[in-house]
């Protein structure tokens, strides 16, 4: 039986992280290995940094990489990647009655805003905001934390991640969504050597099935109360 | 040259004037950091080497234990603690003091400053308890004060002996203020991090840093050269 | 304020990674910095050329950068000519480079420069006589270093040297990126479970903390030993 | 201080290092204008003892007057150290001394060291110190080399150098330690010399030396060292011709 | 190596420190159980010349042959070394030196000092070289402090420390740079009648030396350096009381 490792960075709540004993969990996780089942390979998760990911998979330390990799140009010039297997919203969070109002472009001027830095959404603000002030942070919970500071007018970030840690937390009660959550990119997929070029065909293969064969629905509702396929 | 040079730019996707600009602003920041807090890092360290040279425990200890924490424990963590620590002292978000602690820049550098005092402390109280014994009584017995002796004999000479473990230092701290980007402020390592997001090519942006801070590393290695060859000309033989 | 929500246990045993990588890297830094400095400080241009080389660049070059390049660049390398090797006789090998080692290797030679100016420092500050006399008695060089110059020169490269043991601890964080788990990444990966960004730096600084207060145990210990003979300034 | 006050009175001076006891009850009075030698054995205690009057060491038992002031002693922590320390200083700038070792700071040169400590103790004028040091160098003949660093001397020079940094503090007392122990014969004569024409200027002098001509012909008091005990004291004239003490007798006699 | 073949032959000896000429062309012929004094005034260049032979210092130009084996150079971008660093070691081992300013290893105790030598460069067996430096200790007097660390010793002792590590060698050739100045009469007595015995031996030796007596009294050729150059040189009974040179009559002449 053949082996695919995949690589995958925790934690990205509810994608991917670790329970207290160790093992992987995730929305993507249990969609990988509904896929896996699906190509009846062997999958061996392989935890990895963002920050050596990609080189990861070009020096053959492992097989691909399903760890919420938004496709965009630049990435696809390096990676090969199936099909998008999901798409979050993006929702703008910012306190209660501040009328925050991202569209405003005049009220916007040098407004500090939040964002995660190398997402999509990051690139929307820096490419849309032009007159704000976008902050880049490492994760979500310092961008969080420093929008409950004080520091941060709006933030800006995917909507499930923003659900739980801006409105989950222990101030969630004083913020609030602006607006409605919307689309961005291209979604999300696995990212393959680009010399694999059966292993991009197979892998879209058994994402076609699983999508289509409710595995994928019974897996996201677990994690998600609205769709997130694409 | 300079005409292919502007090619080289027009042609590449990465390299536009956009970047650059960035990248100059990093740079800027960065020399800023690394330069204001090892020039106060270097004055308080000083007096703090110096006092714990005294043998009075009430004051050697507390320092040394300072020395121990900002030593022992990551850069990192200080840096989190000072700037995500800030706005819960109680009252502050409404004193002038936030429009500066709001900004990350200060939170950063008062965490440097603590970290690389800590680390040249060590430095140089090390070198002043290595003096030699006979220049030092010579120093007594010409009655110097403390004072005299400390200002005139044991610092110059401790000084002197201390530059090369010195310039590990400031290297170590050019290094060390890449992290300040992890408290958003876009040092040289973040405005890599925003090319490198952006483009999504880890190799021109971040070797393209690299370079820079290879170059400014070059520069740091030349000037303590020069500081070595003037100052420790009394350790080299007359023929070089 | 100490419910680590199980994941304590987990990032304890980060901590024997991290204390493994940094006594090995330590152990190698500290062999490359002697050689760098004596080749520094040789008549031999050529020695003085490549150390100095080698103590500006690797300083000079960001850790994570050279991390990268190392374990990434060499992987790259070894595959392509394993590749070759496949295509050439149809078999299908694939050699992994071991994270471990490159960590420790990498590590080790980042701060076998600094070592190197830490120790031409303490060389230089030992008493040009000291050394004279170990010559005039024909001493090879080997046995001036063992003899003379290394137990003279320890003295002057202790502060140094546990300067540089306490940033290489901090910098065994940096073999996340290749893939291991250390003590910091475990940390990270369990905050960002627990969306407490903070909680999980306690159990990493106890850790640095202990190990930091071990190592001036033993610096104190070896600052004795090495001032034998020494009247105290 | 009436004129016959004492410029130093060390009284029954003992010094321990560890449980080896180096001196063993010393005295010794010098008023203005004394040339005083101490003579004696290597491992005598004749260094130990100048390094007492300077207070570099601090006797374990032993009263000491300088200038007529008196050091006063206390105990922390079962270590003697002095009261004031403040006039322990003031004292030492009136005392000038050159080590046996020299003990020239190594990273100044010849000239630093010498204008070092009438610019920075005594207050002086930076450039009337840099005149004064320039005739000292000049006076022990090294005027060419001022620029030079310790390391890069001769040991004749480094102790002339040592001498000429002592001489600049202009100092009511010196205390010489072996003064002319790498010296040639003909400097030996020279600093000597010096020495003579300080002395003749009313400059108070202790000297240890192994220049029995020295002790002989410019000091006015000898004294014998022998295991940190005095054995032999008094007008040269006396303790060379007619020493009462075998071992003094020992010590003097013809060795080649 | 014929009988007649020098121990240690220097012809022509420069050496220059920066822009500024120390020796200006010396040259020595030591054969078997020569003792040879140089003498002359304090930076005259006796201990660079002494450090020469033993290739502390590297000649500017000049040729150096030791027991008969001439010792190469060759120039690596303007600055000369020795061709073979090995032969250069195994000749210093041969070559025993006591410095003007002691060096003694201040992280050993006097014994260790003494045996660190012979068990590590000679190979000895270490009960042996014990046993050989505490005779030799005994022998300069310094039996009771061998477990002393060299900065808790007086002048004379640490200068008697350094003449027993060399004697500890058994060398062939000895260099000596002024191996008496911190010693008081009688030891200086006691040394020289140590020198004079292994003269007696047959050993060769050249002193660098103040004490005129024992240039004339114990040495079969004396050496007056002036400048850097050689101005006189001969059989002491020649040099002492029939100078040539001016500059040497001076040098001698009665001081005080
Ligand atoms: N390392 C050095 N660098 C530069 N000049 C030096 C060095 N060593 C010695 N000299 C110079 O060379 C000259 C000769 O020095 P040397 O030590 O040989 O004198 P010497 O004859 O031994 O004198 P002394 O009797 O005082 O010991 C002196 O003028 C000294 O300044
Ligand atoms: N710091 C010290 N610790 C222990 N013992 C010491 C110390 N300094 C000196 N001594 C011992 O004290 C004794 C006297 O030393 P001192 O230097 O006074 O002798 P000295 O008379 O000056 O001899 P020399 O003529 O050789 O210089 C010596 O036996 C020496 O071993
Ligand atoms: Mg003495
Ligand atoms: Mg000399």
């Amino acid at each position: 039986e053949e082996t695919i490792r995949i690589a995958v960075d925790v934690p990205y709540e509810p994608f991917e992280y670790k329970a207290p004993d160790g093992s992987l969990t995730g929305f993507e996780i249990e969609l990988g290995n509904a896929v896996c089942a699906e190509m009846k390979v062997k999958c061996e998760w392989v935890i990895q940094a963002w920050d050596g990911i990609i080189p990861g998979l070009l020096a053959y330390k492992y097989d691909a990489i399903l760890s919420s990799m938004s496709i965009t140009p630049e990435r696809a010039q390096k990676v090969a990647f199936t099909n998008a297997y999901y798409n979050t919203p993006t929702g703008w969070f910012a306190k209660k009655g501040s009328h925050f109002d991202p569209n405003d472009k005049v009220a916007v001027k040098g407004k500090k805003i939040g964002a995660q830095r190398g997402t999509t959404q990051d690139e929307f603000a820096t490419d849309n905001l032009k007159d704000a002030d976008v902050v880049r942070y490492g994760t979500a919970d310092e961008l969080v934390i420093d929008l409950y500071n004080g520091r941060l007018d709006a933030v800006i970030l995917d909507y499930p991640v923003g659900e739980t840690t801006v409105l989950g937390g222990d101030k969630g009660s004083e913020y609030e969504l602006i607006g409605k959550p919307f689309q961005l990119g291209e979604g999300v997929a696995v990212a393959l050597r680009p010399s694999d070029k059966e292993l991009v065909e197979k892998f879209n293969k058994a994402l076609d099935v699983v999508k289509n064969n409710g595995v994928y629905d019974e897996i996201r509702k677990k994690y998600f109360s609205y769709d997130i396929k694409i | 040259m300079f005409d292919s040079l502007l090619q080289l730019l027009e042609q590449n996707q990465i390299f536009t004037p956009e970047t650059l600009l960035t990248y100059w602003g990093g740079f800027v920041t960065t020399v800023q950091l690394v330069f204001l807090s090892l020039i106060i890092g270097l004055f308080l360290s000083v007096p703090f080497a110096v006092l714990r040279s005294l043998k009075n425990p009430l004051i050697a200890w507390p320092i040394w234990f300072y020395c121990y924490v900002f030593r022992g424990t990551p850069l990192l963590v200080q840096l989190y603690i000072i700037y995500y620590g800030i706005p819960y002292i109680e009252g502050i978000q409404d004193t002038f003091w936030w429009s500066i602690f709001r900004e990350p820049f200060y939170p950063a550098l008062i965490a440097f400053v603590l970290n690389t005092t800590a680390y040249t402390t060590e430095i140089i109280y090390g070198s002043i308890v290595a003096t030699d014994h006979g220049e030092l009584e010579a120093a007594q017995a010409y009655g110097m004060g403390w004072w005299t002796r400390m200002r005139r004999i044991i610092l110059p000479a401790a000084f002197r002996r201390a530059l090369p473990a010195y310039s590990n230092e400031v290297i170590f701290m050019l290094h060390a203020s890449a992290i300040a980007s992890v408290v958003t402020i876009v040092d040289l390592t973040g405005a890599a991090q925003n090319v490198y997001s952006k483009y999504y090519a880890p190799f021109e942006a971040f070797i393209f840093v690299a370079c820079i801070y290879l170059c400014i590393t070059f520069s740091i290695v030349f000037v303590f050269k020069k500081i070595e060859h003037r100052l420790l000309a009394y350790m080299r033989p007359l023929n070089t | 304020m100490f419910d680590f929500h199980g994941y304590g246990l987990s990032i304890f045993k980060g901590a024997f990674l991290t204390m493994e990588v940094a006594v090995l890297s330590m152990m190698m830094a500290v062999l490359l910095g002697l050689v760098g400095a004596l080749a520094k400080l040789s008549n031999k241009r050529s020695l003085r050329i490549i150390a100095t080389v080698y103590t500006t660049v690797i300083r000079g070059v960001p850790d994570l950068v050279l991390m990268l390049l190392i374990f990434f660049g060499a992987q790259i390398i070894v595959n392509k000519v394993v590749i070759w090797y496949n295509v050439q006789f149809g078999t299908r090998h694939f050699i992994d480079i071991d994270a471990f080692l490159t960590g420790v290797l990498t590590i080790g030679f980042i701060f076998g420069a600094y070592m190197a100016e830490t120790f031409r420092g303490a060389y230089m500050s030992v008493s040009k006589g000291q050394i004279e006399a170990a010559v005039a008695y024909g001493m090879s060089r080997w046995r001036i270093f063992i003899r003379i110059l290394f137990p003279q020169m320890m003295r002057f490269a202790l502060p140094g040297l546990g300067n540089n043991w306490m940033v290489l601890l901090k910098t065994t964080a940096l073999v996340s990126v290749i893939g291991l788990s250390d003590m910091v990444r475990l940390a990270k990966e369990a905050s960002g479970a627990v969306h407490e960004p903070f909680k999980f730096f306690i159990p990493v600084v106890i850790v640095y903390l202990a190990i930091t207060f071990i190592s001036e145990i033993l610096l104190s210990y070896l600052k004795r030993k090495f001032s034998v003979g020494f009247v105290k300034g | 201080m009436g004129p016959d006050t004492p410029q130093l009175l060390a009284t029954n001076i003992h010094k321990t290092f560890g449980s080896h006891e180096v001196l063993k009850g010393l005295s010794l009075e010098a008023h203005k204008g004394d040339v005083i030698s101490l003579i004696g054995s290597s491992g005598s205690g004749k260094s130990t003892f100048l390094r007492c009057i300077n207070l570099l060491e601090i006797p374990t038992i032993g009263e000491l007057t300088v200038h007529g002031e008196e050091i006063h002693f206390r105990e922390i922590r079962g270590e003697r150290v002095p009261v004031n320390s403040r006039q322990v200083q003031r004292i030492r700038a009136r005392l000038a001394m050159v080590f046996q070792s020299f003990n020239l700071w190594s990273h100044m040169t010849i000239l630093e060291n010498v204008i070092e400590a009438p610019v920075h103790v005594l207050g002086k004028n930076k450039k009337e110190a840099i005149e004064q040091a320039e005739a000292l160098l000049d006076r022990v003949g090294l005027h060419e080399r001022k620029h030079y660093y310790p390391a890069h001397m001769s040991g004749g020079q480094q102790q002339r150098a040592a001498i000429a940094r002592a001489l600049a503090m202009d100092p009511e007392v010196m205390l010489f330690d072996e003064p002319t122990s790498a010296l040639d014969p003909e400097l030996v004569g020279e600093v000597l010399k010096v020495m003579r024409s300080l002395a003749e200027e009313g400059r108070t002098m202790i000297v240890v030396t192994h220049e029995m001509d020295f002790a002989r012909d410019v000091s006015n008091h000898v004294m014998f060292l022998h295991q940190g005990k005095i054995e032999e004291q008094g007008a040269p004239a006396k303790v060379f011709d007619h020493p009462d003490s075998e071992r003094m007798r020992q010590f003097l006699a013809p060795k080649y």
